[in-house]
C-alpha cells in the first residue's frame, strides 16, 4: 500500500460512552482507498457502535472522524450518506411495504437529488429503473422485484440491505454482518460481488463468519471492549493468540 | 373470498369513472347539492390529512389549523372588499403553505405522540386566538357579511346551490390531481419510505426532516384550500372551522376511509357524510348512536377502511 | 290542503341535546293544544340537528329545507353562529326565520326575514346592572365565559353599570372548557369586591362555579353574587342543587312565573312531558314562536308569502306565559318584561323565584343605533 | 402563595385520578383508547345512580364505580378491543370514538342530557383549617387518593413480573405468546383494569365536574395531554405532568387570567419540544 | 422409543400462501433435528407452525402422543417447547434481567444458570433489550427460551451473530444438554456441519416439501449428497467445526 495517499476514513480518539459505559474508546482507525478490511471482535465489543458513529447515528462524546481531508464529525448521518457513506444493518432495516424495485429506485433517486422532485411522475424515470432493474439482477433479487418485502424471506432481505447501499454508489461502504443470515453458497458470492465492487471504493464489513473475514478482508481491525486490541493481515491475526483466546477460540486454526 | 382481479392498466378508468360519477351526482340528487359540495370539500380536507398522516406519518389532530386559517383567510379577503373567488383560494393557498412551513419546524421532530400533542396544542391555541380576535374574525358567533362575486364574473352563487357544486367539484378535481401528481412522484416515494423507516431513509442520505416539512407545508396547503371553498361556499366562517373537533371529525373521516391510500379521503367522506346525513334525517337525536355502531361494524369488518377493504376485494395484476 | 311545512333547526344530539328538546316540548305543546294546525293548516315540522354551534351544517339544513323540502317558516336556531348562516338564506330565499334562542344582538339586523323571539344577552345584562345599582351596590366584578355572549354581556354590564355610577373593579374571562374554578374565585376573595357578576352559558359552568363560590365560603366573606338566568337555568337548577340557593339572577321567564297563563303553560307541559323535564326558557320561546306564526298567519288569513308574514310579524304583540311579548316592529326584536328573581326552595323543588322586574325591555345594544 | 398551589395541586390529582387508567390502556398497552372518557363516565354515572337510587353512601359508590366501569370494560375487550391490540393505531382510533359516540348517545338515552344531580357527602363538604390556611377538604381528599392510587400502581407494576409481562406482550405479542405469556388474558385484565381505573376517576371527579353525557369527549385533550406530556407507558410521568397541568393551571388563571386558555398549551407544546418523549419517558425505547 | 414429535402431512403458512406442503417427520424422545435448507424453503415457518404462529391449512403436529396443532402458542410452551426466534425479537422495554424472569418458568433452568452460560449477559443484566449488541440480543433469546424450561428447544438461527468463541461453546453447550439432561432440540441452520455436529437426525427441505431425511452423522460424511441437496462448497466449513 503506497504510504502517500490521503486515507479514505480516519478517526482520531474516537470514542462514546453510554452514561457510565464506555462503548467505544479512543479509537484510531483508518480506512485506505480501495481497502477491504474487516472489523472483527468479541459481542458487545462496540463494532456496531463504531459504526454508527462512522455514519452519524450516534454522537461521539470525544474524538473525530475525517473522511479524506474533510473533517466529518458534525455532520448529520444523511449528509454523511450524501457525500458516500453507505452502511447496512445488523438488524434489517428496510421498507417493509414497499417492493424491492421501488426501494432501490427510491435509493437512487435520493443519491441523484431526484427525491425532492415532486412535479415528475416516478414512472417517467426509465434510467433509473433501468439501474435498479440492473442492480437486483447482479444480486439475484430480480425474480422477487415485486414482492412486498415484508413478504420476502430472511436471507432475500439480508441481500436487499446490500442492495440498497449499493444503490448509493459509496465511497466507502460500511457492511454489519451483511452475511448473517444468507446461506453459505450465496454469502460467497455476496462477498465475490462484494469484492468486485471499483477498486475506489472503500469497504469495512463486521463479520463473524471466519471464513469470509479470511477470504475477503486484506487487512483486519480487532476490537475488543470497544478499543482496537490489534491490527493486521489476516496471517497475523489468525496468529495472534490474544485474538485467538478472546474471540477466535479454534475456529482460526484453518487460517492460521 | 376470493378477489376480483383487474388489470393495472385499467386503473385510470375507474378513477375517471369515480369522476365523472361524482359530476353526475348533479343531475341524481339536485336538492342535495350543498351537502354534495360540502362532502367535496371535507374530501379535499381528508386527503390534505392523509398527505400528512398517511403519508409523511405526521400523526396529527389538529388540521383544522390550517383549514380554518384558510377559510379565515378567504373570509376576510372577501369581507374586506375582494370578493373574487379565486383570489381567495390563493391567498388561502400562500397564507396556509406559510403557516405549515412555520409549523412544521415544531412538528417533524419528536415521536408519534409528541406530535399529536403539539398538534392538538397549536389547534386549539390558533381557535383561541381566533376567539380573542373577536373584533376581526367575529369570535364565537362568526365571521358575517362575506359575498362572494360570482364565478368567472359569470356564475353568482345561488340558492340551489349549483354553482357552489361546480366551483367545488372544479376546484376540488384540480387540486386533486395535484396531489396525486405529487404522491406519484419521487417526493411521494421517499414520504412513503420515511413512513416505512425513518432509519432506513437517513442511511440512504434523505434529509427526513426537510422532506416532512415540505410534506407537511403541501399539506397545509391543500387544507387551507380545503377551508377557503367551505368559506367561500356557505360565505360564513364559523370558529368551529379551526377548531379540535374538526381535526378530530376529519381524522376519523380519512381513517374511514383508509390512509395512505390517495382515494381514502374522498372514499371516507362521501361514506361518512352520507351515512351521517341519512341517520340524522332519520333519527336527528341518536343518530350519533347508528353512526357508532357504523364506524365500530367498519373497523370490526375491515381494517384499513374503506379503501383497506376495497383492495382485499378487488386486487390489480399486470405491468407496473 | 297541504300542510304547513316548517323547518326546525336545532341541537338535537351532543352535549347541547336539550336545547332541542326544550324546543320539540314547547312547539309539540303548542300544536297539540290547537290540534296540530296553525291557521287552520296542519302542520308539519322538519327537524334538522346541527349538534351544536355549526354555522356550515345549519346553512346547509336551511337550504336544503327550502329548495327540498319547501319549508315556508325557518325556526329553532340555539346558536348565534348558526343563526347568522341561516340568515343569509333567508335573505336569498325571503323565508321568513323565527329565532328561538340565539342570542346576539345582530341576528336581526343581518337578514330583513329574521324576527326573533327568545332575548339579546344584552337585554336581560342591562337590568341586572341597572337592578345592581338600584341595590346600593357600587363596585362590581365582572366574570364571564370567554366566547361571543360572554363577552356581549361583560360590555353591556359595564356599560349600563358606570352609566349609572357604579365601578367595574375588575373584570376576568374564563376559557369556555373550564373544569376548575378555583384559581378565578380565589382571586376573587383576595380581591374583596363588594359584588360579582357573572354570565356563562347553561350548562355545567355554572354550577362548578357555584360550588367552588360556596367552598370558599365567598357568601361569609360578604361578596354578593348576581349572574344572569342562564346560571340558574331551569333545565339544570335542580341538578345544580342547594349551591345555587340565595343566588340572585335576571332573565324573561322562571319556570315559577306566578301567572295564570304560565301556570296553565306548565300544567300542560308536564302532563305531556312529565316532571322530570322542566319547561325553561327554550321550550317558552319555541312555544311562543308557534304562536306567532300562528298569529301572523292569521293576519295574512294564510298568505305564506315571505313579504307578508314578516310585515304581519313587525308588531305583533301577544300574551306569553312569561308575560306581555312584542315584536319591534323596526328592529324584528322582542320587547318583554325581565325579571329579577332568586333561587329558592319551594314544595321541596329548587325554583327561580320572581321578585322585581323591568317593564318593556328593548335590546339595549340597538336603542339609539 | 400557598392556597394556589394548594388548588393546583389538587387540580392535578383529579386530572391524574381520571387520566391514570389511560395511561395504563394507551401507556402501557399502546391502545389508542380515545374511549377512556366513556368508560370515566360510566363509572360516573354508576357512582351518582347509586347514591341516588340505592342511597349508597360515596365510598361505596366508588367502590362500586370501578367495578361497573371494569365490567363494561371487560365486556367490550371481549367483544372488540381485543381483535385490535395488533392493528393499526388508527383503526383503534376509528374503534373507540366509535365506542364513544354509542356511549353518549346511550346515556343521553337512558339518563338525558342534562347534568346529574350530585351532592357531597358531608365529612367531604366544606373546609378545614390547616397549617393556617382553609384547604378544602374534598381537594384533600383527591390529594390522598391520588397518592395512594399513584402508590398502588407503582407497586404493582414496577415491583412485580405483572407489569413487566404487560410491557412484554406489548413489545412484541408473537414472542410474548412464543415465550409463554397468556397474552389474551393479561391483556383482557389490564384493559378492564384501566376503565376500572377510569371508572373511579370518573366518580372521583363527581365534586368538581359536572356529568353528562357529553363528558366521555369533553375531557379527551387532558386525559392525553397527561398521558402523552408525562411520557405514555410510565405512571410518574402521567402523574408529574398532571401535577405540572394543575399547578400551571390554576397559577396562572390566578396571576395571568388574561392569559386564560392558552397557558396550558403554551406550556404543554414547550414542553413537549424540549422532552418530546414526555417527562419520564418509557426506558427501552430508543 | 417413544415418538416426541411428528408432524402428519402438515399443510401450513401464511394468509393463502402455502409454505409447508404436506410435511411428515418424526422425531424420538431425546433426540434433536437439523432443518436444513436456502434461503427461504421454509425452515423459519416450520418452527412457527410448530409455535402456533402460522395458518395450518390441514394435517396435523402430535406432541408426546397428544395432538397440538389448534393449541395456543403459550399453551405450547407449557408443554414444553421453547422458541428462539430467528430475528432474536428481545423484548425492547424490558431490561436483560427483566427478559429474562418475565418468561421464566420452574425447572433447572434459572437466571443464575443462564449467566453462567453467557456471562456478558450478566454484564448488561441492567440494559434494555434495544441497548444491546446483536450478539447480546441473540444470547438473550437463547437464555430466555431456556427459562422456560422446555424439553424441546427450537433454535431459529442461533449461531448468527456470535462470535466464534461463543459458537463453540454454545454448541457444546446444547450438546451436552441433550446428552446430561435430555434437553432435545431442533436447529435451523445455515451452517449444515455445525447443524448437523448437534444433532442426531437431520431433514432438508427445499420449497416446503422434505427432501431428505436421516442421521445427521450420515448426511455430514456424505459430502456429495450435502453438496446436491444445498449446494454448499463445504471443505472449509468442515475443517471448522471439525477442529
Ligand atoms: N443505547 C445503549 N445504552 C447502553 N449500552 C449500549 C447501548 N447500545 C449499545 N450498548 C452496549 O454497547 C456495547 C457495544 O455494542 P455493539 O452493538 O457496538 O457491539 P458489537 O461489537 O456490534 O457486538 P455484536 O458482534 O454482538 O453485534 C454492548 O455491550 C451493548 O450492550
Ligand atoms: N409473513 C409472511 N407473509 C407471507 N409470506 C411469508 C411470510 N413470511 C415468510 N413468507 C414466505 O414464506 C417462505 C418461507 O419463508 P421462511 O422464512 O420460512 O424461510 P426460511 O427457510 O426460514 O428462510 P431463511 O433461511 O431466509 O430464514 C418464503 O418464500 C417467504 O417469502
Ligand atoms: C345556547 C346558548 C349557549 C347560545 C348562546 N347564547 C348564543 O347565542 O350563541
Ligand atoms: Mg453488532
Ligand atoms: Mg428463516
Amino acid at each position: 500500500m503506497t504510504g502517500s495517499r490521503t486515507p479514505s476514513l480516519r478517526t482520531r480518539g474516537l470514542g462514546v460512552r453510554f452514561g457510565a459505559f464506555a462503548a467505544v474508546t479512543d479509537v484510531d482507525l483508518t480506512l485506505e482507498p480501495g481497502a477491504r478490511q474487516a472489523l472483527i471482535g468479541p459481542n458487545g465489543a462496540g463494532k456496531t457502535t463504531l459504526i454508527n458513529l462512522l455514519t452519524g447515528v450516534l454522537r461521539p462524546t470525544s474524538g473525530s472522524i475525517h473522511l479524506g481531508d474533510r473533517d466529518i464529525t458534525p455532520l448529520s448521518c444523511d449528509r454523511r450518506a450524501r457525500i458516500g457513506l453507505a452502511r447496512t444493518f445488523q438488524i434489517n432495516t428496510l421498507f417493509p411495504s414497499l417492493t424491492p424495485l421501488s426501494s432501490i429506485v427510491l435509493a437512487i433517486c435520493e443519491r441523484d437529488g431526484l427525491a425532492s422532485t415532486w412535479w415528475c411522475p416516478l414512472r417517467r424515470m426509465t434510467p433509473v429503473y433501468d439501474e435498479a432493474h440492473a442492480l437486483l439482477g447482479r444480486l439475484k433479487l430480480d425474480a422477487l422485484a415485486d414482492t412486498p418485502v415484508s413478504a420476502l424471506a430472511y436471507g432475500k432481505q439480508r441481500l436487499l440491505e446490500i442492495a440498497l447501499a449499493m444503490a448509493a454508489k459509496p465511497r466507502i461502504l460500511l457492511l454489519d454482518e451483511p452475511a448473517a443470515g444468507v446461506p453459505e453458497d450465496e454469502s460467497g458470492e455476496l462477498f465475490e460481488v462484494i469484492s468486485e465492487l471499483p477498486q475506489d471504493i472503500s469497504i469495512l464489513f463486521i463479520e463473524h463468519d471466519m471464513n469470509l473475514v479470511f477470504r475477503f478482508s486484506r487487512r483486519i481491525s480487532v476490537l475488543v471492549s470497544g478499543s482496537v486490541l490489534t491490527e493486521g493481515t489476516p496471517r497475523d491475526i489468525a496468529a495472534n493468540p490474544r485474538v485467538r483466546e478472546v474471540y477466535l477460540g479454534t475456529a482460526g486454526a484453518a487460517h492460521g | 373470498m376470493k378477489a376480483l382481479t383487474i388489470p393495472r392498466d385499467w386503473l385510470p378508468w375507474v378513477e375517471a369513472l369515480f369522476w365523472l360519477a361524482l359530476a353526475c351526482s348533479f343531475f341524481l340528487m339536485p336538492d342535495k347539492l350543498t351537502l354534495l359540495s360540502q362532502i367535496l370539500i371535507f374530501g379535499l380536507f381528508a386527503v390534505s390529512l392523509d398527505m400528512a398522516l398517511g403519508y409523511a406519518g405526521i400523526l396529527t389532530v389538529g388540521h383544522a389549523a390550517f383549514f380554518g386559517m384558510g377559510a379565515y383567510a378567504a373570509g376576510l379577503l372577501a369581507r374586506h372588499g375582494w370578493a373574487e373567488p379565486f383570489s381567495g383560494l390563493l391567498l388561502a393557498l400562500i397564507v396556509c403553505a406559510l403557516l405549515g412551513y412555520l409549523l412544521s419546524y415544531l412538528v417533524v421532530r419528536g415521536a408519534d405522540l409528541t406530535r399529536l400533542m403539539i398538534t392538538i396544542g397549536v389547534c386549539v391555541l390558533l381557535a383561541e386566538l381566533a376567539n380573542r380576535l373577536g373584533g376581526i374574525t367575529g369570535g364565537t358567533d362568526g365571521l358575517q357579511g362575506i359575498e362572494m362575486r360570482p364565478v368567472f364574473g359569470r356564475f353568482a352563487f345561488d340558492l340551489w346551490g349549483r354553482t357552489a357544486f361546480f366551483y367545488s367539484f372544479g376546484v376540488v378535481l384540480a387540486m386533486f390531481l395535484v396531489v396525486r401528481r405529487v404522491l406519484h412522484s419521487p417526493f411521494g416515494l421517499a414520504l412513503r419510505g420515511i413512513h416505512d423507516s425513518r432509519k432506513r431513509m437517513l442511511a440512504i442520505g434523505s434529509p427526513v426532516e426537510a422532506r416532512l416539512r415540505l410534506a407537511y407545508c403541501f399539506s397545509a396547503a391543500v387544507a387551507g384550500v380545503a377551508g377557503a371553498l367551505l368559506a367561500q361556499t356557505t360565505q360564513f366562517v364559523g370558529i368551529e372551522s379551526i377548531g379540535f373537533n374538526r381535526s378530530a371529525e376529519i381524522l376519523i373521516i380519512l381513517v374511514l376511509g383508509g390512509t395512505g391510500r390517495l382515494y381514502g379521503g374522498m372514499a371516507g367522506a362521501i361514506v361518512y357524510m352520507l351515512v351521517h346525513d341519512v341517520f340524522a334525517d332519520i333519527d336527528p337525536q341518536f343518530w350519533m348512536f347508528w353512526l357508532g355502531i357504523f364506524l365500530i361494524a367498519a373497523v370490526m369488518l375491515g381494517r384499513g377502511g374503506i379503501m383497506g377493504m376495497l383492495s382485499r376485494l378487488v386486487a390489480t395484476r399486470g405491468a407496473k | 290542503e297541504e300542510a304547513l311545512r316548517i323547518g326546525l333547526i336545532a341541537t338535537y344530539s351532543g352535549p347541547y341535546a336539550d336545547y332541542g328538546r326544550q324546543f320539540d316540548a314547547g312547539v309539540a305543546l303548542y300544536l297539540k293544544e290547537h290540534g296540530g294546525k296553525i291557521a287552520g293548516r296542519k302542520v308539519e315540522i322538519v327537524k334538522k340537528d346541527t349538534a351544536g354551534p355549526a354555522p356550515d351544517a345549519a346553512k346547509r339544513f336551511a337550504q336544503e329545507l327550502v329548495v327540498r323540502d319547501k319549508v315556508k317558516v325557518l325556526t329553532g336556531l340555539d346558536f348565534s353562529p348558526n343563526a347568522y348562516a341561516v340568515g343569509a338564506i333567508a335573505t336569498q330565499a325571503k323565508v321568513p326565520t323565527i329565532v328561538m334562542n340565539a342570542a346576539s344582538s345582530a341576528i336581526t339586523s343581518s337578514s330583513p326575514y329574521v324576527a326573533r323571539l327568545s332575548f339579546t344577552v344584552q337585554q336581560v345584562t342591562d337590568p341586572m346592572a341597572r337592578w345592581m345599582l338600584k341595590q346600593g351596590v357600587k363596585e362590581a366584578y365582572t366574570v364571564v365565559a370567554d366566547y361571543a355572549s360572554g363577552q356581549d354581556a361583560e360590555t353591556a354590564f359595564k356599560k349600563a353599570f358606570t352609566a349609572g355610577g357604579g365601578k367595574v373593579v375588575g373584570e376576568v374571562r374564563t376559557p369556555m372548557s373550564n373544569p376548575d374554578f378555583s384559581a378565578y374565585v380565589q382571586r376573587i376573595k383576595d380581591g374583596k369586591p363588594q359584588a360579582v357578576f357573572f354570565f356563562f352559558p347553561s350548562g355545567v359552568m355554572p354550577p362548578a362555579f357555584l360550588k367552588v363560590w360556596k367552598e370558599r365560603g365567598m357568601d361569609e366573606a360578604g361578596i354578593k353574587l348576581f349572574a344572569t338566568g342562564e346560571a340558574t337555568d331551569d333545565s339544570f337548577l335542580e341538578a345544580t342543587g342547594d349551591v345555587a340557593l340565595g343566588l340572585v339572577t335576571s332573565h324573561h321567564y322562571s319556570y315559577a312565573h306566578p301567572s295564570a297563563k304560565n301556570r296553565k303553560f306548565v300544567k300542560d307541559f308536564e302532563a305531556q312531558f312529565g316532571t322530570a323535564m322542566r319547561p325553561n326558557y327554550f321550550a317558552v320561546t319555541a312555544y311562543d314562536a308557534m304562536a306567532a306564526i300562528d298569529l301572523a298567519l292569521a293576519k295574512t288569513q294564510g298568505d305564506v308569502s315571505g313579504d307578508k308574514i314578516m310585515e304581519a310579524l313587525k308588531g305583533l304583540a301577544f300574551e306569553s306565559p312569561r308575560g306581555p311579548v312584542e315584536i319591534d316592529s323596526a328592529t324584528r326584536d322582542i320587547v318583554q318584561t325581565v325579571y329579577i328573581r332568586k333561587t329558592e326552595r319551594a314544595g321541596g323543588k329548587l325554583v327561580n323565584a320572581e321578585f322585581d322586574k323591568f317593564d318593556r325591555v328593548k335590546d339595549p345594544a340597538k336603542e339609539g343605533s | 402563595m400557598a392556597i394556589v398551589l394548594f388548588d393546583g395541586v389538587a387540580y392535578g390529582m383529579l386530572l391524574f385520578l381520571i387520566g391514570v387508567g389511560l395511561s395504563i390502556t394507551m401507556g402501557l398497552m399502546n391502545f389508542v383508547n380515545l374511549a377512556h372518557g366513556a368508560f370515566a363516565m360510566a363509572g360516573g354515572y354508576a357512582a351518582s345512580l347509586a347514591m341516588q337510587h340505592w342511597g349508597l353512601g360515596f365510598f361505596p359508590a366508588l367502590a362500586l364505580a370501578f367495578i361497573a366501569a371494569a365490567v363494561i370494560g371487560a365486556g367490550l375487550e371481549f367483544l372488540f378491543f381485543r381483535r385490535l391490540y395488533r392493528s393499526h393505531p388508527l383503526d383503534q382510533v376509528l374503534l373507540s370514538i366509535g365506542v364513544v359516540f354509542v356511549s353518549i348517545s346511550v346515556t343521553t338515552y337512558l339518563f338525558g342530557p342534562s347534568m346529574q344531580a350530585f351532592s357531597l357527602p358531608p365529612s367531604l363538604d366544606g373546609r378545614v383549617k390547616l397549617l393556617g390556611l382553609e384547604l378544602g377538604r374534598y381537594r384533600l381528599f383527591l390529594i390522598a387518593s391520588g397518592l395512594v392510587v399513584l402508590a398502588a400502581l407503582l407497586l404493582a407494576l414496577n415491583k412485580t413480573r405483572y407489569g413487566a409481562m404487560v410491557r412484554a406482550a406489548v413489545d412484541n405479542q408473537r414472542v410474548a405468546a412464543g415465550t409463554g405469556i397468556h397474552v389474551q388474558r393479561l391483556f383482557f385484565l389490564t384493559f378492564s383494569f384501566g376503565c376500572g381505573l377510569a371508572g373511579l376517576g370518573g366518580a372521583l371527579s363527581l365534586g368538581l365536574l359536572g356529568l353528562e353525557p357529553s363528558f366521555a369527549l369533553k375531557y379527551l385533550i387532558y386525559f392525553l395531554i397527561v398521558v402523552c406530556v408525562g411520557g405514555a407507558g410510565t405512571i410518574s410521568g402521567p402523574f408529574l405532568a398532571a401535577l405540572l397541568v394543575g399547578i400551571v393551571d390554576v397559577a396562572g388563571k390566578y396571576y395571568l387570567p388574561g392569559a386564560g386558555a392558552f397557558l396550558v398549551y403554551v406550556v404543554m407544546v414547550l414542553t413537549l419540544l424540549v422532552r418530546p418523549h414526555g417527562l419520564i419517558p418509557r426506558k427501552g425505547l430508543a | 422409543m417413544a415418538e416426541m414429535l411428528a408432524f402428519d402431512a402438515l399443510s401450513a403458512g401464511y394468509g393463502n400462501a402455502v409454505v409447508l406442503d404436506r410435511l411428515s417427520f418424526s422425531l424420538n424422545e431425546g433426540q434433536s433435528l437439523a432443518v436444513l435448507g436456502r434461503n427461504g424453503v421454509g425452515k423459519t415457518t416450520l418452527l412457527e407452525t410448530l409455535m402456533g404462529h402460522t395458518r395450518v391449512m390441514s394435517g396435523e403436529i402430535r406432541w408426546r402422543g397428544q395432538p397440538i396443532t389448534r393449541l395456543a402458542p403459550h399453551q405450547r410452551v407449557r408443554a414444553g417447547l421453547g422458541w428462539v426466534p430467528q430475528e432474536r425479537e428481545v423484548f425492547p422495554s424490558l431490561t436483560v434481567e427483566e427478559n429474562l424472569l418475565v418468561v421464566a418458568r420452574r425447572g433447572p433452568w434459572n437466571l443464575r444458570r443462564v449467566y453462567a452460560l453467557f456471562p456478558r449477559l450478566q454484564e448488561r443484566r441492567g440494559n434494555y433489550g434495544n441497548q444491546l449488541s446483536g450478539g447480546e440480543q441473540q444470547m438473550l433469546a437463547i437464555g430466555r427460551a431456556l427459562m422456560t424450561n422446555p424439553r424441546l428447544l427450537l433454535l431459529d438461527e442461533p449461531m448468527e451473530g456470535l462470535a466464534p468463541i461463543i459458537v463453540e461453546e454454545l454448541a457444546r453447550a446444547i450438546r451436552a444438554l441433550g446428552e446430561r439432561e435430555g434437553l432435545a432440540c431442533i436447529v435451523v441452520e445455515q451452517h449444515p456441519v455445525l447443524a448437523l455436529s448437534m444433532t442426531n437426525r437431520a431433514i432438508v427441505l427445499e420449497r416446503g416439501t422434505l427432501v431428505h431425511s436421516g442421521d445427521s452423522a450420515g448426511l455430514a460424511e456424505d459430502t456429495a449428497l450435502l453438496h446436491r441437496l444445498l449446494g454448499v462448497g463445504i471443505e472449509e466449513d468442515l475443517e471448522v467445526a471439525a477442529a
